[in-house]
């Protein structure tokens, strides 16, 4: 894998006079899972979306397997939008149509537009779709339509849409922030597996520390726009997340963890190891 | 605490807060009202209502009434030549055969040449060769030998009751019983009889004053087909025909109603600001709808009738325009309530635009889209009802015809029965069909 | 261009559509006979829906009223042409404006109105608006216009509303058609208040006459000009012949006794024609 | 690292058969009703265009051959146009004043009627179907045939047409009003009563002040289509600007420049209101458009 | 205080089926605070809401100094009412009407209803819900609308409208159930002072065990529908509780606990005296 597999290069985007993503710059040589914490306005939205392409770039590049995505225009775009899945907050599927064919619309860069139109999708794709809900466990609602569903089967729903893509990378803003603790950890279970198992990068922005330690191998710490934390969650003590957040001498982790628990605890949890 | 420094004038303070604020909600709780009951009384001057209920005649309105449940037999005599006929609201195809008249009247011939009409209430009626005569009970004789010098009448003593109308040459009396004039040609007698005469069969068919339990077993008998020929085609309600204005009606709503939804969805994505950047177009395409909706269908109307005519069509047609636009403004602001998130998923996996708006979009606007048509096909029956009057066609031009003629209201009352029926069956029907549509997958497939 | 698909004519105001229509409903088969094509009946609402469907080349034959058919040529002379008129019991081929009141208001004349309101009926009606609106300012010296004679002047929308809202006060005077024959107290032979005392809706005792017209032409029975020629011409024989076929038919389609139809050209007219182009100023 | 637990669940297999038999099924049906539509609107423009005087294909191509003659008269005696819309100007307040009346008239009424017929607010509970079934026939009759009926009674005029729209107002408000309470919540309606509060007073006291912005949203959308209706009603000789403009629409060459003067006064109110209303409701609530053009 | 002071005599009320009250019967002589305890649906509001009227009894008796309550009727049913005030769960004020309006509502049955509707409240009775809210600590937010208020205030301009009614008995419906527990525990000792400094009756449902030991003379416990105990605080034990919940013996008193400081406790507080 000598070469980088994907390297942001200088990335900045400014809103206005508002520099959302300041010169960030990282480099990932094999396939991880990767956490970007930072407060909320920190630009770790902005930084996964101009990934995606679905926000462009003010300056800087992003070069994915030796290719410049920034630089990708019409259909080429579109195809590296369909490498590269992503995973909203608010799950983003169409909630009036049922799960299977939000799981299918994955493969709609590969679709003729005219068949698509109608809805035609090959029974092949139809199969592996029910496969992917199989495996996040959600099959039984493969019918239903998506808003019928909770909120973690609706997040299930969209790593599903994400693998139907068979992306080269997953892009994930804040996968758990709508979610409660219980379908939170299912979700990020999830992640977890599909990088194990399929080997493939995922990129999640999380928004608590405790989720970004026990489930990534490498954490990155955003503050107004800038890189200022990259290393193992290990190396992420109270103190540089403390830098991080920006918060003072009063911040307590508990205040930002969702995790099963977090309220029976006294004492700081022992790091689970991913 | 230095905000507090004294709590007891807080408090006063606090009072005197609290006593102008109910000052002013006293003012405007009484002003509101007040400024109502003035604009009204304005209108009510404005639109001359006392002068209104001076006027308003309430014997219209007993007319009316009477006529929707009830109708009348006339009995004629020419009086320059003696002939007596008798026929149902006066009208030729109500007529009573030559020689034949309802049991209450006994028609005169050769022997007698008196007919005799026997009126409910006791009192009796005579046509004879040269006098007419008309027993009033509780009144008296009244008698009257019309011909080229009046009518000549005359009354039993004392001074006229007010329902006597007599001048030298007409008489008129009206009963409770019937109404009887007599000119110098003509001798007219109306007696009023409750229902809705010969609404299933006229005089001339065969089936005319069958009982239900013989038309049944007639009809099956095999003469159902005849039986429901002469309802169908009955001269007088004309079944049929009001059931193909019926249709009419529905059909213009229909038509006027999905093809103004099919011509504005596109248009609507011109006039929306998240579709359309452009502001000249968007702006154009929004005055576009401003003026079809702007001008009333029922002006619509008026303009294309030049062009296509009288008929249900035309009707249609205004209602298409009329509702383009309407259609086209609520379409266009559904479409910029679209939420984006949808959209947005879709561009994540790298769907073309098309797509986007096939699976992002449509999804989310349909069940809108849809419950609004059908709100309207709803309404625009109703509105139907009033084109039809205006373009020849449909339930609405019976209606408003039989109305202005003012003297078919028990055609009137028939056909306001049948269109409020009507309207409660599409309201049904539209309703039954959001549910279904809207609840069902309207969106995915 | 000399062959039709089908025949369409429209039938004026003044009776219940349904009557109207079934009235008609024996022209409409000897037109079949005659034409060879399908036949539509029409009866539009009130007169301009019928002058649009001519103006527009919708209808094809129609029975209009003399101001209506001055209408039609002032808008496009091109669009018909007349062919019958409708002939009285006497030979004659006209009928009355009768001007009339309530008995009880005291109102005897034209005098009577001075300062009063007045109702014409719908604006294209010849004895409902047109010639009143000409021959009473002859009489009175002065104009129609709000106030000036009269103290309002309304369109009540047709003979039928007149003779109600006169009837019941709703205007003091009105105007509305008649032949002018027969006796006051029946309404006279034929004409609206005829139609009204028969409907039992109001009672001659209780109206007088105040004025009446000159003689009206009754109005033409016209063909668009665009049809073919032999169209036309089967037409009108079809028409005029009526009388001698089929008399029932005849008193169908000419709402009344008559003694038939007999041709007639625009010249009949042309004094409409300029009365109302003056009214059009 | 804990699994996804795989509950008892049907194996994908039989999902699969599943999923594509409701697809199919859905698809057949869809189409189905695609199909059924496409040949209802198809026979149904054969229908009335055969029964139409004039033909679809021959009648597009003239569309604007009745505009053309208006706007050639009203163009050449431009000069004329203000006199014009100084003279009927009298006639448009007419038609304002019988929409504001019918609308106000309207809408108490509608207001009564629709809390008698809200279940938690109504007077009489077990007459709630009642009052539901008479909105219903309020809103069915056409204000037309109301107006008819009241001017063989009552003479031509603004009344007849203001209680003709008010009567449709009614019903037409008052099922909208309904739809409002049935989303007001009834806490204070009981807290009231717990006071001991007449019926009255609870729902002025308590109902009004939750659902008066949505009640004048839809007065408002009212107001703006009672004034079209009022229009319409002067065809029938209810007075007002619509009977102007229909004597000068009838009569046609000649007073086509009145006509345009008309409609131009019309049209313009039309729009003013409209925008003036939306801007209103904007800032209130949204109103639902569709139900109310009833 | 020879007779009883309020008599409830085998009151019973049954939806279809379901009998909600069964037989209640309950004796006060005296002034006093009251706590209802019981499970969800065992009847609780049921009762109250027959007591102030709001619900219809299906059989028994309410007897208030003397006066049969269930038999009354129109304009005196009302003129009850107004004696009875009734706090509920979720406040039931005019949201968007301000708070001294919804204060004034207290005074409703003694106003012709044309001048409420005009808002002829006189002076005096303005200038007493003013005292009546500062007494209850939030005359300063006279003015505003009930809705802009906490729900711990706005149960507390509640209960100034009850007072507002100066009415012979309070009822209160689980008034701090939807209220944090700091809230609570500022609605609960108002009720509690109204009743001492007042010396009006006070009956509250509460929901929660260690309030109704806290602040009440007397606790019934009521379990479907019945009454199942009725003595004071003291004798409620942790088998009595126990009981009235139907818990099984996983039963932990925390659990219904929303007092300040339950979650931080391991041991049970020791009761506060009243
Ligand atoms: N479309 C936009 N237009 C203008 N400014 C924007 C836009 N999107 C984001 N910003 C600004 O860019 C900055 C970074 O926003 P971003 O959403 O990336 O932060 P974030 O770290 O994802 O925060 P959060 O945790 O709230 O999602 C913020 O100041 C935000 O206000
Ligand atoms: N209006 C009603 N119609 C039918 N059943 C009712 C009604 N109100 C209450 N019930 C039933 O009566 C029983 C007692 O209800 P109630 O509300 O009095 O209980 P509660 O003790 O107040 O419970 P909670 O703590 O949930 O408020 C329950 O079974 C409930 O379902
Ligand atoms: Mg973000
Ligand atoms: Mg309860």
């Amino acid at each position: 894998m000598g070469a980088a597999l994907l390297r942001i290069d200088e990335l900045t985007k400014t809103f206005g006079k508002n520099t959302a993503v300041d010169r960030a710059t990282i480099q990932v040589d094999r396939p991880m899972m990767i956490g970007i914490i930072g407060r909320s306005g920190a630009g770790k939205s902005t930084l996964l979306r101009m990934l995606n392409r679905l926000t462009d770039h003010t300056s800087g590049q992003v070069v994915f397997e030796g290719r410049d995505v920034t630089a990708l225009k019409g259909a080429e775009k579109r195809a590296w939008q369909a490498d590269c899945a992503m995973i909203f907050q608010q799950f983003n599927l169409v909630p009036r149509m049922d799960v299977v064919s939000n799981v299918l619309h994955g493969t709609l860069n590969k679709r003729s537009t005219l068949a698509s139109l109608f809805n035609l999708f090959p029974e092949a794709d139809i199969h592996r779709a029910i496969d992917i809900l199989d495996r996040l466990g959600i099959a039984e609602h493969a019918p239903k339509r998506a808003e019928a569903l909770s909120g973690g089967q609706q997040q299930r729903v969209a790593i599903a849409r994400a693998l139907m893509q068979d992306p080269k990378i997953i892009l994930a803003d804040e996968p758990i922030a709508s979610l409660d603790p219980m379908n939170a950890q299912i979700v990020m279970d999830a992640l977890r597996r599909i990088h194990e198992e399929d080997g493939r990068t995922v990129i999640a922005n999380l928004h608590t520390l405790d989720t970004a330690r026990r489930y990534c191998d490498r954490v990155i710490g955003m503050l107004h726009g800038r890189i200022v934390f990259d290393g193992t969650p290990e190396q992420l003590t109270t103190g540089v997340a403390r830098d991080i957040y920006g918060a003072d001498a009063s911040f307590s982790e508990e205040a930002t963890s969702t995790e099963i628990g977090a309220l029976n605890r006294t004492t700081r949890p022992a790091p689970i190891p991913a | 605490m230095t905000l507090h420094a004294d709590p007891m004038t807080a408090q006063i303070s606090l009072k005197d807060q609290a006593d102008r604020l109910f000052r002013r909600k006293r003012l405007t709780s009484l002003a509101i009202p007040l400024v109502v009951l003035a604009y009204l009384v304005y209108a009510f001057f404005a639109f001359d209502v006392p002068g209104l209920i001076d006027r308003a005649d309430p014997e219209n309105g007993r007319t009316l009434v009477r006529d929707s449940y009830s109708y009348k037999t006339h009995v004629t005599r020419d009086n320059r030549s003696g002939a007596v006929s008798v026929a149902i609201e006066g009208e030729r195809k109500g007529a009573y055969p030559e020689g034949t008249s309802p049991d209450w009247v006994a028609l005169g011939s050769g022997s007698d040449p008196v007919t005799t009409i026997t009126l409910d209430g006791g009192g009796v009626v005579t046509f004879g060769p040269d006098q007419i005569s008309y027993d009033i009970p509780g009144y008296g004789l009244v008698t009257a030998r019309p011909g080229r010098t009046g009518a000549n009448a005359s009354f039993p003593e004392g001074p006229l009751p007010e329902w006597i109308n007599a001048s030298k040459n007409r008489v008129a009396i009206t009963t409770d019983e019937a109404r009887l004039s007599i000119t110098r040609n003509k001798t007219e007698l109306f007696r009023y009889s409750l229902g809705w005469e010969l609404f299933f069969f006229t005089l001339d068919s065969p089936y005319h004053g069958m009982s239900a339990g013989d038309l049944a077993s007639r009809a099956v008998n095999g003469e159902a087909g005849e039986i429901f020929h002469d309802f169908w085609t009955n001269a007088m309600w004309r079944h049929g025909e009001v059931a193909w204005a019926l249709f009419e009606t529905v059909l213009m709503a229909f038509l006027g109603t999905f093809g103004a939804a099919i011509v504005a969805l596109p248009l609507a994505f011109l006039a929306a600001r998240n579709f359309t950047p452009l502001t000249l177009v968007r702006q154009l395409a929004r005055r576009l709808f401003d003026l079809f909706r702007g001008v009333d269908a029922l002006i619509w109307t008026i303009v294309l009738a030049r062009a296509f005519g009288p008929g249900p069509l035309t009707g249609a047609l205004a209602i298409l325009v009329t509702d383009t636009g309407s259609f086209g403004k609520m379409f266009s602001e559904a479409l910029e309530n679209v939420d984006g998130k949808q959209i947005e998923g879709l561009q994540s996996v790298g769907a073309k635009p098309v797509q986007r708006y096939r699976f992002g979009v449509i999804p989310q606007v349909t069940p809108v889209l849809l419950s609004q048509m059908l709100y309207f096909f709803e309404s625009n029956t109703r509105s139907a009802t009033v084109i039809g009057a205006i373009t020849g066609g449909g339930i609405g031009l019976l209606l408003t015809q039989a109305m202005i003629t003012q003297k078919d209201w028990e055609e009137v009352t028939y056909y306001i029965v049948l269109v409020v029926l009507l309207v409660f069956v599409m309201d049904w029907f539209s309703g039954w069909l959001r549910r279904k549509l809207i609840k069902g997958d309207a969106g995915g497939h | 261009q000399d062959q039709i698909e089908e025949f369409r004519i429209g039938i004026l105001g003044g009776e219940n559509a349904q009557d109207r229509l079934n009235s008609h409903e024996c022209l409409k088969g000897y037109t079949e006979e005659t034409l060879g094509v399908p036949v539509k009946l029409f009866a539009p609402a009130d007169y301009d829906g019928v002058i649009q469907g001519l103006l527009g080349g919708t209808i094809d034959m129609a029975w209009l009223g003399a101001s209506g058919y001055a209408k039609t040529f002032l808008d496009d002379p091109e669009a018909v042409e007349p062919v019958l008129v409708k002939i009285n019991l006497d030979g004659s081929y006209g009928y009355h404006s009768i001007g009339f009141a309530r008995k009880d208001a005291g109102i005897t004349s034209l005098e009577g109105l001075k300062g009063k309101k007045f109702g014409f009926g719908d604006p294209n009606s010849t004895s409902g608006y047109l010639i009143p609106s000409i021959e009473i300012p002859q009489t009175t010296g002065a104009t129609m216009e709000n106030g000036d004679y009269f103290g309002e002047v309304v369109f009540t929308g047709g003979h039928e509303q007149t003779i109600v809202a006169v009837n019941n006060g709703d205007v003091d005077g009105g105007v509305t058609w008649a032949d002018g024959q027969g006796n006051w107290e029946d309404g006279f032979n034929s004409g609206a208040l005829r139609k009204a005392v028969d409907a039992g809706l109001i009672d001659m005792n209780d109206l007088v006459e105040i004025w009446r017209s000159k003689p009206i032409p009754e109005g033409p029975i016209v063909l668009r000009k665009a049809l073919p020629q032999e169209v036309k011409a089967k037409m009108t024989a079809l028409v005029e012949g009526m009388y001698e076929a089929d008399k029932d038919c005849t008193y169908n389609i000419s709402a009344g006794e008559s003694l038939g139809f007999k041709p007639i050209t625009h010249d009949a007219y042309v004094s409409i024609v300029e009365a109302r182009k003056a009214k059009s100023q | 690292m804990s699994e996804i637990s795989p509950h008892s669940r049907p194996g994908p297999a039989h999902v699969r058969d599943d999923y594509i038999a409701l697809t199919r099924r859905k698809r057949l049906y869809s189409g189905m009703l695609l199909a059924i539509f496409v040949a209802l609107m198809a026979s149904g423009f054969m229908v009335a265009d055969d029964r139409n005087a004039g033909g679809f294909w021959d009648g597009w191509t003239r569309v604007l051959d009745f505009p053309r003659v208006v706007l050639a008269e009203a163009s050449e005696k431009v000069a004329e146009l203000p006199g014009h819309i100084v003279t009927f100007f009298p006639a448009l307040i007419e038609t304002i004043n019988i929409a504001a009346v019918s609308t106000l008239v309207g809408a108490l009424g509608g207001m009564v009627l629709s809390m008698l017929a809200t279940r938690g607010m109504a007077r009489w509970p077990a007459l709630i179907p009642l009052f539901r079934r008479i909105m219903d026939v309020m809103r069915a009759i056409p204000e037309i045939v109301i107006a008819l009926v009241l001017i063989f009674v009552l003479g031509g005029g603004p009344v007849p047409a203001m209680i003709a729209i008010a009567f449709h107002t009614v019903g037409a408000l008052g099922k909208l009003f309904s739809e409002v309470n049935e989303n007001a919540s009834l806490k204070p309606v009981e807290g009231l009563a717990s006071v001991g509060a007449t019926w009255t007073q609870k729902m002025l006291l308590g109902v009004v002040p939750q659902v008066a912005p949505n009640y004048f949203s839809y007065a408002l959308l009212r107001f703006e289509i009672n004034i079209r209706a009022s229009a319409i009603l002067g065809f029938v000789g209810a007075g007002g600007i619509g009977y102007e403009l229909k004597n000068a629409m009838s009569w046609g060459q000649g007073k086509y420049d009145e006509s345009a003067a008309i409609f131009l006064l019309l049209f313009a109110t039309i729009v003013t209101v409209d925008q003036m209303s939306s801007v209103v409701r904007d800032r209130l609530t949204h109103g639902r458009k569709s139900e109310m053009l009833a």
